[in-house]
């Protein structure tokens, strides 16, 4: 008999749900204690041994910010205050706060078109981003990009993008500006498991690892993508095998596991950041909602997303914090009603603030050139 | 005769040509479970199976070859791209193979392939907001079709599948809404045959797809005024079908191209330039044409609404150009 | 001023750029090692080492979207696509990322990346004998330059590699071997000027890129059957500086364009919906184009010597233009 | 630390030559014995131990006619007489011979632009050939398609591609085809080294999988994508492995062994044809030219090239031929001349056929309607 190249020679086995996957189907091949980083720009890795209760409280509140926004932009939407494409994130916060947490102020980040979460917890202003989801002149993006395009140079957050697949090989060019220039930044691509389809996935992350940038690839296993299971679309279903062709060290993790998030992308952007190349991190999550505004979810069970919500990253967060004696309800209240006013000065402002000048239409389009004719 | 959507017309040609022809099949992201991102395949793969209408993975490139290739091989694949806007991703296969084989290997290769696919917009932003219909028109080999109603879409759909070439099919996804009369059963419509959709002494707008709407509207607020305007909807791009165009502005002397695209490279670029030939000795006017801003399509709603051509354009330029006529403008 | 060829002039001007700037660095397939498939890079790997200039896998996606990323980053890369045939595998990084980054979030973002390129062909068959100019010239947010000279060559790529703006310089195969004066050291052109290449009353011949030189050649021969023709050079494709011609247009009353494209959807249609437009009055001909034949290329060499536009073609059109004045053909 | 996937479990080494590979180094993974299919259309397998003169004759001619075409086709285009892209397979024809003696006659087979052996192995008339590469109507692209694009849809034999992995889609909707039309037929797909890097060959892989078509995909890694060796473009440059993305079964083997080529190719197309969907081959080579006509070299020296030529695969299986005493130094000589006489006659046929008439460029581009106007 031939050989069939079994990828991902792993440590250990993680039972993929067709069914809502349970949180004890999950492990991650994780060690957890944290090994000493010998770069300067190490953060102090969060573990559940050393978590403190201002940082806890810090990554519950920004899971509610992006919970309670979504809310908020979802009554907009039906108002019809927000237009086109809305990508909820919602049961997936729990990703985007573990890795913007564990990144450098200065390290790149870019992301697909589901990236309320990313732009929130990088610190972008709810006033502004929900003013770009109202078209409005004071959004992050002048009211051009939407929901869909949320970006902050600033902050080194590169945007949302819309064409699946099609900003991989932006990270890697980031990522190659942060080696060619000697910076000590990191690039983290975030993207789903319908992405690592298409051929960009391919030709960036071979790209990336024969160049060895510092790049880190996210990618979420929200188990669809749109209505496409992910055995229906990728002949291998454990996503992070498919790092193999490309000799990249990928693991899998629990992503509704904020810790195992943040620590996960922590020691990935360090071996990045020393030189060891792109690294590979596969987070399982689940989608809670449609994939857009106004899917008609035929592709499964009411049941099914039912089951999913028992491990909602938020409910779960909160346990963790008040199984280690961390935070209580009153807390978690407290936070809830702080993110509502939060949230609410964000719609107000959004409401309030001026469409874009007609004018704005032919802004930006390109830079004026500095040179005129001699 | 039944009034139907375009999206139902659609969905009902693919259905009769499935039931006609067992080499029919449909391929595509969300064709299948979902029932097509537009619902244009509802129900088909209820009735069909997982054979005949096939979910693909997030891959344009390869939807489009395989169903190149599908075709060589024999089969009549209907490959659906979500949008207009993901054809970049599989321009190659569209360009390079389905409408190479054919010429590169002497003839003795055949790609009866149909690519359907939506142009369209709606606060989508500037990378979902594209339209390169142009782009496909200029490509000898292949065909390219942009109906405008339910009935055209319908018989238009059954010539491009029963077609031995292939033909990339152009819908709008906000016309799938639109009724119109439909007969139920068979019947096709040639390639490269434009349609008058109204006649008109005064003057002529040459549009297609969605751009028929605002221009019958424009015209018959035009009308009103007096201003009797002949519009004719191009429906194939490749072939394109100037006759009907030319003895329109024999008759006319005045040629306004409404598109939804952007008007640099646009159809429209060719239809004037082959106007401002053919019917050179017969212009009043110069050829205008209407498109969107010469700009990425915005997010917020006032500037896209600002970009995109409507009927209060085509009045505001029929009228200037027929009182260019009525001031004797030519010199 | 030194005589240098085409090829080596670009070479020049890469070469200089990154000695300016440390930013500058080169990537694509073959442009190390083997020295550029047309050797346009020849030396440098060899003199900047391999941070500089990067020899990358087959994946133009790749090429152009990581360079797009690394402009982003601050970078001025200069990605190499072998031939234009293969940028339809790289157009959704060019369409979607390099044109629309910088307006899609609100003018934060820039992509200075230039994408050189090169048009031609030679026996290459269908899918390597294409030209995509105007597909890439109906874009807003991009620039796109074709020179058809060494000197233009230098001076635009400089202009290029210093632009914020993403670029798209097309060069061409047959050109490389084109010798004429080019400075040594620093000199920039200006985006968006035609240059009249040579001056005359009777007829506007409009072209670009390689096509200037049959052009050229036509228009010495037609001025010794007294026909003086002017020759303009696009030079950008966009911006497209029409001034120029409409002034020649008002002089001559004839244009002609002369491409190396399928003419159906190439830049001539463009071109001649606007002179069309802007030069109505003026016009005692129609608009005529000249182009490619609407084929794919045939490899047999007879074949393809009867598709490529010549200068007789160009001679006889001319002629037949200015017989018509002549012959006051205009009703 | 974590998980790197190790993607290959092989059961087997080979060593990469940097400097041209040696036969030494050189074991597959193939079972030596060949099973028992049970399948209906199972060609004999052809081993050492089975080869008869018949089949070892034949197969030696059809490598020395691929040659002998081909150094006529370079001479000819040094006279001027072939224009365009001429890219020879001089050190590769074993793989061609093996590959396509393997398959059944109804097999469909695609291939990239270096397709002169595929063509002549696959029963293609020698004087079409020529004529098609000198741009005659006689050819078999009628003159249309030249060297890079030769096809011949009666023998299944769909064509040579120049986009570089272009033609990998195709070659699973050909798979699909069959399968759709429960046909028996196989299609066989060949390209290089350097189109593993594409996109395409990653979605067309994936859809493939899912979709379990019968598709054996055939990789000639003869070390360089051009000038760019196969270790400066590929992540991972055990190119078998890259199947393991797909959950494709995979094997490299010794595409200087003609034997070896055939029976991973029979076996291959015989899992396929069975349902078990696409088979993976990566068959070691070495290209003794240059990438096409005009090739500068400057990516590897004289000294490796004259090593890998001390690989010819033609003197390699004549030296078994001889060893296994099926055949004698007069054989080849015999054989040398009937080939020079079919190139020769090639030649001629090409010589003296007109060129295409010029009506010829505005035909074919598209099929006739049948439709009219009603
Ligand atoms: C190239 C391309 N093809 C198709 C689409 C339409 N589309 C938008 S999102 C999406 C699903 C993506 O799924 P996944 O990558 O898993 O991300 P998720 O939405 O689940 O977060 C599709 C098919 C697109 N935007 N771009
Ligand atoms: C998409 C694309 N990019 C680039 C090229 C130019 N090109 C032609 S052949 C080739 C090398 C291919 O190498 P490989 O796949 O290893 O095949 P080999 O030529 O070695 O047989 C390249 C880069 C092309 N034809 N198509
Ligand atoms: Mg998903
Ligand atoms: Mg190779």
């Amino acid at each position: 008999m031939r050989d069939m190249p079994a990828c991902g020679n792993v440590l250990f086995q993680i039972f993929i749900p067709t069914t809502p996957f349970r949180d004890k189907d999950m492990v991650t091949s994780r060690n957890k204690s944290a090994t000493a980083l010998d770069v300067a720009k190490t953060s102090v890795t969060k573990s559940q041994e050393t978590l403190s209760r201002e940082d806890g409280l810090d990554f519950l509140r920004q899971m509610m910010l992006i919970r309670r926004f979504e809310e908020r932009a979802e009554q907009a939407y039906t108002e019809g205050k927000i237009g086109g494409f809305l990508h909820l994130y919602i049961g997936e916060e729990s990703i985007a706060v573990g890795a913007m947490s564990a990144l450098e102020p200065d390290d790149d980040v870019i992301t697909h078109y589901r990236d309320h979460g990313y732009a929130l917890a990088r610190g972008l202003e709810p006033n502004k981003l929900m003013a770009e989801l109202f078209g409005k002149e004071t959004g992050v993006s002048k009211g051009k990009g939407g929901s869909m395009h949320l970006a902050d140079v600033e902050r080194h957050f590169w945007g949302g993008y819309a064409i699946v697949g099609g900003h991989i090989p932006l990270a890697v060019g980031l990522a190659l500006a942060s080696m060619y220039q000697n910076l000590q930044r990191v690039t983290l691509c975030v993207f789903g498991d319908g992405a690592t389809n298409i051929g960009m996935f391919h030709e960036s992350l071979n790209l990336a690892a024969v160049w060895k940038v510092p790049l880190v690839i996210l990618v979420e296993n929200n188990q669809y993508g749109m209505g496409t299971a992910v055995a229906r679309a990728s002949a291998v279903t454990e996503l992070y095998k498919k790092a193999c062709a490309y000799d990249i060290p990928a693991e899998r993790i629990d992503g509704h596991d904020l810790l195992a998030v943040y620590q996960a992308v922590q020691q990935s952007a360090d071996k990045a950041r020393r030189g060891e190349g792109p690294q590979f991190i596969e987070a399982l999550t689940y989608r809670f909602r449609g994939h857009s505004m106004g899917d008609p979810q035929r592709y499964r069970t009411k049941a099914e997303v039912e089951k999913a919500r028992e491990q909602d990253p938020i409910q779960r967060f909160e346990q963790k914090l008040a199984d280690l004696h961390l935070a209580t309800q009153e807390d978690f209240e407290h936070l809830g009603q702080e993110v509502n006013a939060t949230i609410q000065e964000a719609v107000d402002f959004a409401e309030s603030s001026p469409q874009p000048e007609p004018a704005d239409l032919y802004k930006d389009i390109l830079v004026p050139e500095a040179m005129e004719a001699p | 005769m039944p009034a139907k959507s375009y999206r139902d017309a659609i969905r009902e040609a693919l259905r009769e040509e499935m039931k006609r022809d067992e080499r029919v099949f449909i391929m595509g992201e969300e064709v299948g479970v979902w029932g097509g991102t537009y619902a244009v395949t509802r129900g088909l793969y209820d009735e069909f199976g997982d054979k005949r209408v096939k979910d693909t993975p997030i891959s344009e490139a390869a939807i489009v070859g395989t169903a190149v290739g599908a075709a060589m091989g024999g089969l009549r694949p209907v490959a659906e791209l979500m949008t207009i806007n993901f054809s970049l991703i599989a321009i190659d296969q569209i360009v390079n193979n389905a409408a190479k084989v054919h010429y590169m290997f002497g003839g003795q290769i055949t790609a009866p392939v149909v690519v359907r696919t939506a142009a369209g917009w709606g606060q989508l932003a500037a990378t979902h907001s594209q339209s390169f219909e142009a782009w496909f028109a200029s490509l000898p080999g292949l065909i390219v079709v942009m109906p405008a109603t339910p009935y055209d879409a319908k018989g238009l759909l059954k010539t491009a599948i029963r077609s031995d070439n292939p033909v990339m099919f152009i819908e709008h996804s906000r016309l799938y809404g639109v009724t119109g009369e439909v007969p139920d059963g068979d019947y096709t419509i040639p390639f490269g045959r434009s349609d008058v959709k109204r006649t008109g002494k005064d003057l002529t707008i040459i549009t297609y797809s969605r751009m028929l709407y605002p221009s019958l509207s424009a015209a018959d607020k035009l009308a009103g005024d007096g201003i009797q305007a002949e519009v004719i909807d191009l429906r194939s791009l490749r072939p394109l079908d100037m006759e009907p165009v030319y003895a329109s502005v024999q008759k006319t002397h005045r040629a306004l191209i409404v598109e939804e695209d952007w008007v640099s490279g646009g159809m429209g670029a060719e239809i004037a330039a082959r106007i401002g030939k053919e019917s050179f000795d017969f212009l009043d006017a110069p050829v205008e044409r209407i498109g969107v801003a010469d700009a990425p399509l915005p997010y917020a709603k006032n500037l896209e609404a600002l970009a995109i051509p409507n009927e209060q354009q085509v009045i505001d330029q029929a009228r200037q150009m027929v009182d260019g006529r009525v001031q004797g403008r030519r010199e």
